[in-house]
């Protein structure tokens, strides 16, 4: 059980998080939705401690994360696999030690420092590759690849850890239709098949509604709406995103009558 | 004889001369004679600063070594145990030369009294017939080069020094003379160097010396004094032995301007010992 | 056309450039900046003014020299070794053979030093400005003094030499190594560090190949610079160029100097040639 | 049982061997380049005529020199003794003032240069390779000339003083820097510098806005680098009249002036230390450490 | 007219493009879809020159495109401008400057060079930022602000260029569907009212379908589309990203019945 404890995240005068409190039980995908610059991505990097809240406590069972330190602290990232909005892959290594580096727990210091691989490992990285259609991609350099490519890879990375959690940062912004089904199914296959928790931020309304089974908004730093899709009516979501009425849905499906001409003057635009 | 299982191979440490040919040129052959000589390999060191000959002494690393006369008088001051073998003797006779104090011949400089409150060009604060000889020289003929002149700059090099004077910057210059036909001067005329604000080549009568120091000796070969005995008489004799055993060498050494070895004990230095200590005593005052 | 007339955004702008500016006064507010600027610039250009000052520079002296500059350069032509071709040849070779062991022996000692002064790997204030401070010693401590040092450990010669250039090398590469480290990107260390890699590894995979060809370059450049000066290598005895080139010097023989110079021209020419080679081995080549 | 799901044996082979092709060419090039430099470390310690033995049991004369010029202190009579060992402050002082703005005068005009020259001398901003490699050689030719050399011919041109020794800096410094800079320019990241060009962004805005913020902290850490170097380095400035301080310490080592060694290397050590905290200070203010987060 | 003439482009040995010829009629907005790697940002690279084309030609009315150099090719890119997938802000810099560099062809260039921007260029790259929401940004530096931040700043800077084309690589990928909407919106804007052409990288079918009124389809590095999109078909969509039949729309609509117990094994995932 992951337990947030009225988490805040100040950066000088912003408060980008604010006295967030949540559980999450073993075994739930929940969706994170909300506003850009709302707090999302700043959420899950404390989760994994990648920055330390201001205030607050961040458990999961009896430990408290937010406390813990060297070796320790290692684990506990190992376990929470986090999956980046910009990738942060090595751009200048290649594609299978990038993913390798999911693997690093796994193997003794000095062994991953001459990045001598066993062969297990090896094979765990490139079926994971392949598992997203870019195993051929191996040799390359990871900033020679698309952007698509680069987010695959980063999502490689995170599944071979074989976390407890997995913390994923808009893991399909840059994925076209077919591969954004590949990964949000495998995130739901690992979640239904291994019982990993998976916390998600996801711009899509639909695609939350459809994998996730529970949703949590947030706005200006704070959880403003926490329940089942089905609760997120129509109105809750207006508000989430500060819509005008008619255009709950995903934008794409309010989107204008293109080719019926210029009519459609879109109100957010200043005229 | 013992001490070639202590020393097996022997260091020959110099510092590069002032000279037209190479400094292991110059050497070179020196340290092949010796290794000759000795039945022991001479390994010819060219260190470019003489401190680092002292250092390498003082820690017993070089065993013989060449010195100016002044850096000897630093290594003796300084603790280093030395026992000074020989000098050359020119060909003119002498074991050691001058320092001078050349003027512009057109100058209205005729004496030394007529340098008051001018510029005077030094060569380096280390150089004995450049900067030690001069300062001490003068100060005892009542003409303290500190107050007495103008102003003294460091010029850099002997040659730099003339420059100085050839080319206005400094009304007189201090520099090292063996003799009328064999000064740095000469070297520079004869290499077409020496050339005057305009750029007018410029001929010995051009120049004319109004101080000479007393006689500087020649810096010696010396060996360290821990040395076994037989060690340094051999030494001393294969420098002795050198221009009859190794005439083409000994040319070679001396640029064909020296006569011959002559031995030389401590006592001939305590002059310039003297100097030394008298110019790092007048540093403070 | 004239942007104004056609332009949504520009007129648009037009119309509410009264409120955006009372919403942003910091956005068209220049003046800290341009007064900072302008400071900064007088300070720099100030200070100048007096150092020439200080420093007796005088127009009319460079403009007298300038031309006779032109009659020096003449003496120097045509470069020529005289009849010491051989021996600048030994004594370059062995420069550039101490130069090698030297320098590569310090950016292995400094590579630690490197990650040890950089303020985002050791946080701790006390052992990053310590470990700085120890290098600006290295540095500090002139090359003559190293020399000497060595010279009383090991004797004169090219070891000495080797040393001496260590010593006083540690120093700057350490300095430079952990500079690069300061600057580099955070982003694949949090890659690494996020899937539980140690900071040890985090510092392996995240940074360590973002600053190897940085290093790559400063160890390059280093290697080049010591063959050129050599100073040091001279006063231990052991040889070099810098022997006859002082030489040369001292003596005035200017067509030497000339090719002495030439000749390390030629031999920095490849140095810089094969080390740009390497660089871009190590970069590899570059993406968008 | 594995998250991922491992490949069959026949595929994940074919894959592993198609990767390890691929990398090994990328082995054996890096191997064969260690075993060269390895090889020629050898060969070059042979020649410098390496002696483990005799460094190792010699190793404790390594503080003869400094105990040598280590000042007599009596802590009876601290003052007395601190005067007396900095018997000479005031011109030291002044040395060290004049070294300084030599220093600063040379790494200034310098520096200028070789800011110009950099930009036109790294590869990924000058396409061009003629004119890169002219503007190369010319480097070259900048940095390989000992500042002797050039303060020789600039002594005979403009007489002794500081002003022939400031040029001698300046020029060295101005080759040394340019080669620097360029390979901070080959390091950055592109894409802002795309992002600048794709907006219509002319050369000299791409390098302003999109390359100059990039390497503003590299410049500084070179150029305050070379400040540094100059400040030290004066000593060979000294036969032209602008030895400044290093003149003094070169001097009073040759001459054994023990206690002024230490007094003179202190000075310098200390000055050393001041310019190095102030390019942190700088640096850290031009990278904004604390701001990159992310 | 804007037209593609057996465009190809090769990396080593990849082509990554492979001779691509299509016209783009003034005003048109046309959506550039495929699967990831196919090949579509290189597409917009060489259209605004940052990558050349190693074979084919570009041409812009009388203009080759291919052959422009020095001021002619800046000014090119002045007007077409250029959104990236990764955004390419200068990090160091404040937004309102990352912004500004969108005006460098409407300022002197020692005015450029010292910042001294003029009033009301400064009100311009307010008021894109007002646009989309992040004026109060203004002063912040460019890499301390979010992935959707740093997006609309990105679009902002191409928006004050007044363009002529817009070449926007995925500008959405990282937006909430407020933000996909207003960006998209903006598009359609200066497209409609201003006959701008937008040439755009789509992942979402239903925004490409809803928005752009002509879709070229890629595969390869080849055009395997190019038409309405009405006429783009299931089953053409079905091959264009190697979905299986009954897939065809977004992934998302396509979402398993998430709820309904780990029932789905997607089959894109190799069990
Ligand atoms: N600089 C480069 N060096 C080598 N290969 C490259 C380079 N840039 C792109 N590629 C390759 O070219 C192909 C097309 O890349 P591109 O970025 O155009 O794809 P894309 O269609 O934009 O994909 P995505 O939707 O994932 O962004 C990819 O396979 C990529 O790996
Ligand atoms: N290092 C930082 N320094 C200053 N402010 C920051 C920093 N990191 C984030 N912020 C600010 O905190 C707020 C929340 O940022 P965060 O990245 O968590 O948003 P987000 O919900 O992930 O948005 P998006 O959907 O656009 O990615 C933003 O306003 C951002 O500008
Ligand atoms: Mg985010
Ligand atoms: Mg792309």
């Amino acid at each position: 059980m992951l337990v947030l404890d009225g988490v805040s995240r100040k950066f000088s005068d912003k408060t980008a998080v604010d006295q967030v409190s949540a559980e999450f039980a073993p075994g739930s995908f929940v969706g994170i939705i909300g506003r850009s610059g709302a707090g999302k991505s700043t959420l899950l990097r404390m989760i994994n401690r990648l920055v330390d809240p201001t205030a607050g406590a961040i458990r999961f069972g009896d430990r408290d994360v937010t406390r813990l330190k060297g070796a320790e602290l290692d684990a506990w990232r190992a376990r929470c696999a986090m999956i980046f909005q910009q990738f942060n892959l090595i751009g200048r290594l290649d594609v299978l030690t990038n993913v390798l580096m999911g693997r690093l727990d796994h193997v003794s210091a000095p062994r991953a420092l001459l990045r001598l691989w066993s062969d297990e490992d090896r094979a765990i990285a490139l079926s994971a590759l392949e598992m997203f259609g870019i195993a051929d991609l191996a040799a390359k350099r990871a900033d020679q690849l698309s952007g698509g490519q680069q987010q695959r890879v980063a999502i490689a990375r995170a599944l071979v850890q074989e976390p407890r959690i997995v913390l994923a940062d808009e893991p399909i912004a840059s994925l076209d239709p077919r591969n954004t089904r590949i990964v949000m199914d495998a995130l739901l296959r690992i979640n239904r098949h291994f019982g990993i928790t998976v916390l998600c931020n996801l711009h899509s309304l639909d695609l939350a509604r459809g994998y996730c089974d529970r949703l949590i908004g947030m706005s200006a730093g704070r959880v403003v709406f926490d329940g089942a899709p089905a609760a997120l009516t129509d109105d809750v979501a207006r508000d989430l995103y500060g819509l005008e009425a008619g255009e709950v849905m995903d934008a794409a499906h309010a989107a204008p009558a293109a080719h019926a001409g210029g009519a459609s003057q879109p109100s957010a635009v200043p005229a | 004889e013992g001490w070639k299982d202590q020393y097996p191979e022997l260091s020959l440490a110099v510092i590069p001369a002032e000279n037209a040919s190479t400094t292991t040129d110059r050497y070179g052959p020196l340290a092949d004679y010796l290794s000759k000589e000795l039945g022991v390999k001479v390994t010819l060191r060219v260190a470019n600063d003489y401190a680092a000959v002292i250092e390498a002494q003082r820690a017993g690393n070089a065993q013989i070594a060449m010195y100016g006369p002044a850096s000897y008088a630093r290594a003796v001051m300084t603790g280093v145990e030395l026992d000074p073998l020989v000098v050359p003797r020119h060909s003119n006779g002498m074991t050691g030369y001058f320092s001078v104090v050349y003027v512009r011949a057109d100058s209205a400089y005729k004496t030394i009294e007529d340098l008051r409150g001018k510029t005077l060009a030094l060569v380096d604060p280390n150089s004995t017939s450049g900067n030690n000889a001069p300062r001490f020289f003068l100060d005892r003929a009542g003409y303290s080069v500190d107050t007495f002149f103008g102003k003294s700059f460091f010029a850099g090099s002997h040659d730099n020094a003339v420059l100085a004077l050839a080319q206005g910057t400094a009304d007189a210059a201090a520099n090292s003379w063996n003799s009328e036909d064999d000064s740095n001067l000469t070297r520079m005329i004869t290499k077409g160097v020496l050339k005057d604000a305009a750029g007018n080549p410029m001929k010995k009568e051009d120049f004319r010396i109004v101080f000479k120091s007393d006689f500087l000796p020649e810096g010696p070969f010396s060996v360290l004094s821990a040395l076994p005995e037989d060690l340094k008489a051999q030494i001393k004799q294969a420098f002795l032995d050198m221009p009859s055993k190794d005439p083409k060498g000994y040319a070679a050494l001396s640029d064909g301007k020296d006569k011959e070895f002559v031995g030389i004990d401590r006592a001939a230095f305590d002059p310039i010992i003297e100097m030394v200590k008298f110019n790092d005593a007048a540093r403070k005052s | 056309m004239t942007a104004a007339a056609t332009s949504p955004l520009a007129a648009l702008a037009a119309e509410n450039l009264d409120r955006l500016r009372a919403a942003h006064p910091a956005a068209f507010d220049d003046r800290r900046r341009l007064v900072l600027g302008a400071a900064a610039a007088a300070a720099v250009v100030g200070l100048a003014a007096f150092a020439l000052w200080y420093l007796d520079f005088s127009i009319l002296a460079i403009w007298n020299g300038v031309g006779r500059l032109g009659g020096f350069l003449v003496l120097m032509i045509p470069p020529s070794p005289d009849r010491y071709l051989w021996t600048y040849l030994q004594a370059m070779a062995e420069t550039v053979g101490i130069a090698y062991l030297g320098t590569l022996v310090a950016a292995i000692i400094a590579f630690p030093f490197g990650f040890l002064a950089a303020r985002n790997v050791i946080p701790n204030v006390f052992v990053h400005v310590g470990v700085r401070r120890f290098l600006d010693t290295l540095r500090g401590v002139d090359t003559l003094i190293w020399a000497l040092i060595w010279v009383s450990v090991v004797g004169l010669g090219p070891f000495a030499g080797v040393l001496a250039i260590i010593c006083s090398d540690i120093g700057a590469f350490g300095k430079l190594f952990s500079e690069a480290i300061e600057t580099a990107d955070r982003r694949p260390v949090e890659g690494v560090i996020s899937a539980g890699g140690s900071r040890l590894a985090g510092h392996r995979f995240g940074i360590l190949p973002q600053i190897v060809p940085v290093m790559v370059s400063q160890v390059l450049y280093y290697f080049e610079s010591n063959t050129r000066s050599a100073t040091i290598i001279g006063i231990v005895g052991a040889g070099g160029i810098g022997i006859p080139l002082a030489e040369a010097i001292r003596t005035l023989e200017l067509q030497q100097v000339a090719f002495l110079v030439l000749m390390i021209l030629v031999v920095v020419t490849v140095i810089d040639l094969v080390s740009s080679r390497i660089r871009f081995a190590v970069i590899g080549k570059p993406a968008h | 049982m594995s998250l991922v799901p491992v490949l069959p044996d026949a595929q994940r082979v074919s894959l592993a061997s198609g990767y390890a092709a691929t990398v090994r060419a990328r082995r054996i090039r890096l191997l064969v380049g260690l075993t060269a430099v390895v090889l020629l470390a050898l060969v070059a310690g042979w020649a410098a005529e390496v002696r483990i033995g005799t460094f190792a049991t010699n190793l404790w004369r390594f503080t003869s020199y400094l105990g040598r010029i280590t000042p007599e202190f009596s802590w009876a009579t601290p003052f007395q003794s601190l005067a007396a060992w900095y018997w000479n402050l005031p011109h030291w002082l002044s040395l060290l003032a004049e070294t300084l703005l030599i220093a600063y005068l040379g790494t200034l005009m310098g520096a200028v240069v070789g800011f110009a020259l950099s930009f036109l001398a790294a590869a990924n901003l000058n396409p061009n390779p003629t004119s890169r490699f002219l503007v190369r050689r010319t480097m070259e030719l900048l940095r390989t000339v000992p500042g002797v050399v050039f303060a020789l011919l600039f002594v005979i041109a403009f007489g002794l003083g500081p002003m022939p020794g400031v040029f001698a800096v300046a020029l060295h410094t101005a080759g040394a820097l340019a080669k620097l800079y360029a390979e901070v320019v080959e390091n950055v990241d592109m894409k802002p510098v795309e992002g600048v060009a794709a907006a219509g962004g002319s050369w000299l805005a791409r390098v302003r806005f999109a390359v100059l913020p990039q390497v503003l902290p590299g410049f500084a850490s070179y150029t305050l680098l070379r400040f540094e170097i100059n400040v030290r380095e004066s000593a060979v400035m000294g036969f032209v009249g602008a030895g400044g301080i290093g003149e003094d310490l070169v001097t009073s080592i040759r001459q054994f002036y023990y206690p002024d060694v230490s007094a003179l290397l202190i000075l310098i050590v200390a000055t050393v230390m001041a310019i190095d905290f102030l390019t942190e200070k700088l640096r850290h203010h031009l990278i904004g450490l604390e701001g990159r987060a992310r």
